[in-house]
């Protein structure tokens, strides 16, 4: 029996078989939980919100070793507001994104999304970083983060780094993250004047479901309404989540009129890779990602100012 | 055995435990604590059985670890009624026939006080959104959504 | 047994009333004790090892290394299940059910088992069990399945029922046929025939609460299970039987039941819970997760079912003919049957002919669901209904109207009907305000109507009365939705006292006789006869007690309002008697007073009801919601109203998930895809609109207080209600459950297309 | 002697006829006399059918009467949910 008890560090082990060990720790910086991570031997896991992690768990899809919860470390429980824009901790429920008045009011979209995901129960412990880092393509908050640029600032044993969230998933389960490397918040920059963003997502329920498609607009106008800059993106239809380049080339320079639209859903719908599997087939997701793209553009545009 | 000790606070009193690194606080509650209100429907935080609130968060107790309740406040179904007092809710979802097999009813009972917490009045949408992480297969809903109705009527006039 | 069951159209004090319910305070305060609330000292934890495959041949089991595990107290496989069944092939089917003997026969299908000292060693011991597998064809779909070039699940099986024996085995274990007339000539005489075939997908009853039991076998033979159940009667006969454990030495206790909707009603996990306990000399608790529900207890049948109907110019059917296609797992099931009894039972015909193909898949074995196979034969028929009214140009009530079984029609399963409510469920319907409420756009109205038989059984009631005039009433039946509430109410009425001064329980196994299972709406009929029986014999005492008390004859005692009344103008002097007073007088008089009832109740009655629902199509994406929706059903008599309305809601919600969403996935593999709550949709609360209920009252002949039972027939005209809803909103009609978005939006993206 | 409507595929254990005369008081002496006549009904009876009389399904009751003139409809005996 081995109890290890710390200030707010709690150490547990238990002999499984084949002599493995599985801990559980909480450390109180993020240079303490890189150092674990980067000095695990066997399978270490972060623990923010987890909700994915102890559903893998339960299934026997994972044991690990070593769980590394990060709530206890300061700053990552806090959305902060900076001159720049907002810095999102990688412990931060999704609930409390909602509950940000700033937040809600500069990204709508991104608020949206984080606060779809499974039910109350489950926002108030999923954190955007986790949805991003399970690499799921049809995470819910993550083809609104692309939309809006959103960055992923990353601690690791050399140091920080801060690249495009995009860069973070590279196929389902996968990230680009190195070993020892840790997400220890989201930036957001402040909304450009006349822009808005939105977030669309199709489900067979109301609720608690996972997304067969999903649509991420981030629109900036000029005083006339005319798009002077675009980022579009979509859910559950590729490997990873897609930022469609053409979508947004095809809006920048006209106003968001019926032909705009419907070229918009064209680009999409073509821009697809998808899949057949229990939750949609691939005709349903080519064509209901232009649906969704065209309809999360309108509300972007709205937002934005545009008529 | 290895265990993790943990001390927090369930309903307002002082526990403390031991627990395996991978065992659930819905294990905890159920199986180290004796409190067995909360339900395990799935445990993939798919049905809302198992809702607590978590310092003032509505949760899945079977989405957290029993390691991660140190020093947390945790409200269970059981801390609901006061003395002989059934909690307004309580009261409402006897009184409306909310349940029939009564499995989800503590899930639903805690999730609808958080929902109450945090909007006294809401809409009939409102709540029926609210309460969407929690599985009935019994009633279609229709009794429950009465219910919390009715006792936010009655909390609105207390 | 003298006992009268004839209606005898009384006037109610207590039945009909809303009080609340004996077991609610523990269900609200999180008391009340579930399969997996209960703990027995020293108890292990008890896991299933079930196979990945769909179809495989067991080559060899290899559980040395299980067993060596520190903390292991029991493995066990088929062998220690040995077969007892003694030429009981319906049994053997069970028992080849809880553990695979040679052969898997489906995703989830067990083939081991352990008990531990934690649940984290019975998994690590699952994962140390070695077994060699000959993987086999396989097959999932139920028209794949009764192609004569589909892999054989089971080669002993010849179908039954055809007029010679098959000279090679199949699929299809069994033909069933029902009808009258001749349809060929009724045809003839059609000047409109509508024939469609329609497909539904396997659905799961979605209990919330898994299945879960505690069982403990003692050395000297006897035992004790606690488990959800909707039938501990039933689950100790075949415990027993499978165990070769004497029924009246295994006492069964059932638990408050976490929903069951029939998929309580078939033993899974409890004799592997008890040779676990058996071989370990412990109690073992075994809790079913999740996914293992899904994949291995007993969803209901996929159907592929053709119909034809046709009828005249002036809306008169002349004929109706159907061919029904149930799979049934891979054991021989009864589903075709019953879908091919129900599926026309709504309607008068002189010409009808139903067939039915049992047919064997890669699927877990078919239980019950709620009114078990008579949706999916609504479904197919009721869309057919509409869609000639449709091409005749007659309202599509009007239409059933005219064409509504009554009162003396044959029914199309052969007996001719007693007093029905199929005719008033569509006359309220036709004026109820839902009918001509506006639709708005993309949005579209449907109906449909359904039948259920409704079951009766044996049955036990006790009805102890305590010297302070408290009454218990012990019954037999598991209360899945209030019965208790009901049954208090009956009681109650029949000894004149308040509903307050009584408290039902659930008896078990050994402190009273035998009980069938609360399955076919029988729970409220049956319970509530033999309550009444039992009522009215602690009646006989305690106006016998009355007549010692007074000293005269008993024959000049009645009993009125809870109290013993001298009759006739001799006693004008005595002062009435309250059970309360000859209660407490007991000891004196005879000793402890209680009315006892072991009777059969049949006779139920059949009942009938009429939905009607609006849903809006998103004709971009096909997904379909939900926007009105009410359920009109005959109750006989509606004993407790408020759970009454819960059933009919509960029945209409479940089949609203059936008919939208909910379907068993499976892959190319034979693999169940969906076996979470996540992926298996049924419907949140914010998926639903309020739903509406009127409960119509046309007394069952065979119940004295003309009840008929309630709980199945509200999930049998969902799908089709909303199926011809959808058709109406999307403009095509609709022909495959569940109407998923994807389905929705291909069927529309063909319309325009073609 | 009561006239019995048998189902599909009872009536092809009975040689191929739909209705069949039985000089019987109560459903125990119907079913004893069914198997006597067509022994390939015995299974079917131990395996559970029910009696119609007059529109009334009885499963278990088999002291139950069968009046003169009564219809009388044999049935499979089901399971329910």
């Amino acid at each position: 029996m081995v109890i290890v008890r710390r200030q707010f560090i709690t150490v547990g082990e238990t002999v499984m078989t084949k002599g493995e060990t599985m801990r559980y720790i909480r450390p109180l910086s993020i240079e303490d939980a890189v150092g674990l991570l980067a000095g695990s031997s066997g399978t270490a896991a972060i623990l923010a919100g987890g909700s994915d992690l102890l559903v893998r768990m339960k299934g026997g899809f994972v044991e690990p070793d070593l769980i590394v919860d990060i709530k206890a470390i300061e700053g990552l429980s806090e959305i902060r507001q900076t001159p720049d824009g907002f810095s999102i901790g990688a412990a931060v429920p999704c609930a409390v994104l909602g509950e940000n008045a700033a937040l809600k009011k500069a990204w709508p979209g991104v608020v949206e999304a984080a606060k779809l995901i499974g039910s109350k129960q489950v926002q108030g412990r999923c954190t955007i970083t986790g949805n991003l880092c399970n690499a799921s393509p049809a995470a819910d908050s993550v083809p609104a983060l692309v939309a809006a640029g959103a960055k992923a600032v990353i601690a690791g044993p050399s140091g920080k780094r801060t690249i495009p969230v995009e860069a973070v998933p590279i196929g389902p389960g996968k990230t680009s993250l190195a070993k020892g490397e840790i997400i220890e918040a989201i930036l957001l920059d402040n909304q450009a004047p006349r822009s808005g963003d939105a977030y669309l997502r199709f489900i067979p329920r109301t609720e608690m479901d996972i997304a067969v498609v999903s649509a991420g607009v981030n629109l900036t106008l000029d005083e006339h309404g005319v798009i002077t800059a675009a980022r579009v993106a979509l859910g559950a239809v590729a490997v990873t989540v897609l930022l469609v380049e053409e979508a947004a080339e095809a809006l920048i320079g006209r106003k968001l009129d019926e032909a705009a639209l419907e070229r918009l859903a064209k680009i999409c719908s073509g821009a697809c890779r998808p899949i057949d599997d229990k939750r949609g087939t691939i005709e349903f997701r080519r064509k209901v990602a232009g649906v969704l793209a065209t309809r999360a553009a309108t509300t972007a545009n709205a937002r934005a100012g545009g008529k | 055995m290895a265990g993790i000790a943990v001390s927090t606070t369930i309903n307002g009193d002082a526990f403390e435990y031991l627990c395996q690194p991978d065992e659930t606080l819905l294990d905890v509650l159920r199986d180290r604590l004796g409190l067995t209100g909360a339900k395990e429907g799935c445990g993939t935080g798919d049905c809302g059985a198992c809702s607590i609130i978590l310092d003032d968060r509505l949760v899945c107790s079977c989405l957290v670890l029993g390691a991660e309740a140190e020093g947390r406040q945790v409200e269970t179904v059981e801390g609901m009624a006061h003395g002989d007092q059934l909690h307004p809710l309580q009261q409402k979802f006897l009184e409306h026939a909310a349940l029939q097999c009564g499995i989800c009813t503590p899930g639903f009972l805690i999730a609808a006080k958080d929902l109450l917490a945090k909007n006294p009045d809401p809409t009939e949408e409102e709540i029926r959104f609210g309460l969407a992480g929690n599985l009935c297969r019994c009633t279609g809903y229709d009794k429950i959504v009465r219910a919390v109705q009715d006792a936010a009527n009655v909390m609105k006039g207390a | 047994m003298n006992f009268d069951p004839r209606f005898s159209g009384r006037k109610f004090s207590s039945v009909g009333t809303r009080p609340l319910r004996p077991d609610g305070i523990d269900k609200v305060t999180g008391r009340a004790r579930y399969g997996a609330d209960f703990n027995m000292a020293g108890q292990l934890v008890g896991r299933v090892l079930r196979s990945p495959h769909a179809h495989a041949k067991i080559l060899k089991i290899d559980t040395s290394k299980a067993e060596k595990l520190a903390g292991v107290k029991a493995v066990i496989t088929a062998a220690d299940l040995p077969d007892l069944t003694d030429g009981d092939a319906g049994m053997y089917d069970v028992l080849d059910n809880c553990m695979a003997r040679g052969k898997a026969l489906y995703d989830g299908h067990a083939v081991a088992a352990v008990a531990a000292v934690d649940a984290s060693t019975a998994r690590q011991a699952l994962k140390l069990i070695e077994i060699e597998y000959e993987i086999l064809p396989h097959v999932t779909d139920v028209d794949e399945a009764m192609k004569h070039t589909a892999p054989l699940i089971n080669d002993a099986i010849f179908t039954e029922g055809l007029e010679e024996k098959p000279a090679k085995p199949s699929n299809v274990t069994k033909r069933s046929q029902f009808g009258h007339g001749d349809v060929h000539q009724g045809f003839g005489h059609a000047d409109v025939i509508v024939e469609r075939s329609f497909k539904t997908e396997q659905t799961h009853q979605g209990y919330i609460e898994p299945h879960a039991c505690v069982a403990n076998v003692n050395l000297d033979g006897t035992a004790d299970l606690w488990v959800c159940t909707q039938g501990h009667f039933v689950y100790r006969q075949h415990c027993a039987q499978l165990l070769g454990l004497e029924a009246s030495k295994l006492r069964v206790t059932s638990s408050e039941i976490g929903g069951g909707f029939g998929g309580k009603t078939h033993v899974w996990a409890e004799p592997v819970a008890l040779a676990l306990s058996r071989k370990a000399g412990r109690p073992v608790k075994l809790v079913m997760t999740r996914d293992e529900v899904f994949r291995a207890s007993g969803p209901t049948s996929a159907t592929s079912i053709d119909v034809k109907i046709g009828a005249r110019k002036d809306g008169t059917i002349t004929a109706a003919e159907a061919t029904l296609r149930y799979s049934s797992g891979p054991y021989a099931g009864t589903w075709a049957e019953i879908g091919a009894m129900t599926a026309f039972a709504c309607y008068k015909l002189d010409n009808v002919k139903t067939v039915g193909f049992e047919v064997l898949v890669n699927r877990p074995k078919t239980a019950a669901y709620r009114a078990p196979s008579a949706p999916m034969a609504a479904f197919a028929v009721e869309s057919a209904v509409d869609e000639l009214a449709k091409e005749l140009g007659i309202d599509p009530v009007e239409f059933r109207i005219k064409n509504a079984a009554q009162e003396g029609t044959r029914s199309s399963y052969g007996p001719v009907y007693g007093p029905i409510g199929i005719g008033p469920t569509l006359e309220a319907a036709k004026h109820h305000p839902h009918m001509k409420a506006p639709l708005g756009k993309n949005q579209g109205r449907g109906m449909a109507c359904g039948f259920w038989f409704n079951f009766g059984g044996q049955t036990c009631v006790d009805l102890n009365i305590g010297m302070d005039g408290s009454v218990s009433l012990a019954v037999g039946t598991v209360d899945v939705g209030g019965s208790r509430a009901s049954l208090s109410l009956v009681a109650a009425e029949e000894l004149g006292i308040d509903y307050a001064q009584l408290k039902a329980v659930v008896a078990d196994t050994s402190s009273l006789g035998y009980n069938d299972m609360t399955d076919g709406s029988r729970g409220t009929f049956s319970s509530s006869m033999a309550t009444i029986s039992a009522a009215r014999n602690a009646i006989k005492i305690l106006r016998d007690r009355a007549a010692q008390t007074w000293d005269i004859p008993v024959d000049d005692v009645v009993w009125e309002n809870g109290h013993a009344i001298a009759k006739g103008e001799k006693y004008g002097n005595l002062a009435a008697l309250s059970l309360k007073e000859i209660a407490a007088k007991s000891g004196t008089t005879g000793g402890p007073i209680a009315g006892h009832s072991e009777l059969v109740a049949d006779g139920a009655g059949v009942s009938f009801a009429t939905h009607i629902c609006d849903i809006e199509v998103d004709p971009e994406t096909g997904a379909a919601r939900v926007i009105r929706y009410t359920v009109i059903q005959d109750a006989g008599k509606a004993v407790h109203p408020t759970y009454v309305e819960g059933q009919y809601q509960g029945g209409a919600a479940q089949g609203i998930g059936w008919a939208l969403n909910e379907e068993y996935i499976y892959g190319k593999d034979g693999r169940l895809q969906n076996a979470g709550f996540l992926d298996y949709r049924i419907p949140v609360c914010s998926d639903l609109p309020m739903i509406d209920t009127q409960i119509l009252e046309i007394p069952n002949p065979n119940h004295p207080y003309g009840v008929r039972g309630v709980g199945e027939t509200s999930i049998v005209p969902p799908l089709a209600a909303i199926a011809n809803a959808v058709s109406n909103a999307a403009g095509v009609r609709m022909t495959h459950i569940p109407m998923s978005p994807p389905r929705v939006l291909a069927a529309i993206e063909a319309e325009r297309g073609g | 002697m009561v006239e019995v409507t048998l189902w599909g595929a009872l009536g092809q254990l009975a040689g191929g006829q739909s209705k069949v005369e039985v000089e019987a008081k109560d459903i125990r002496e119907l079913f004893r006399k069914l198997a006597e006549q067509y022994p390939g009904i015995e299974p079917w009876i131990e395996k559970g059918i029910a009696v119609a009389i007059d529109g009334t399904i009885y499963r278990d009751t088999w002291s139950k009467e069968l009046p003169q003139g009564a219809e009388i409809f044999l049935l499979p005996r089901l399971a329910g949910g």
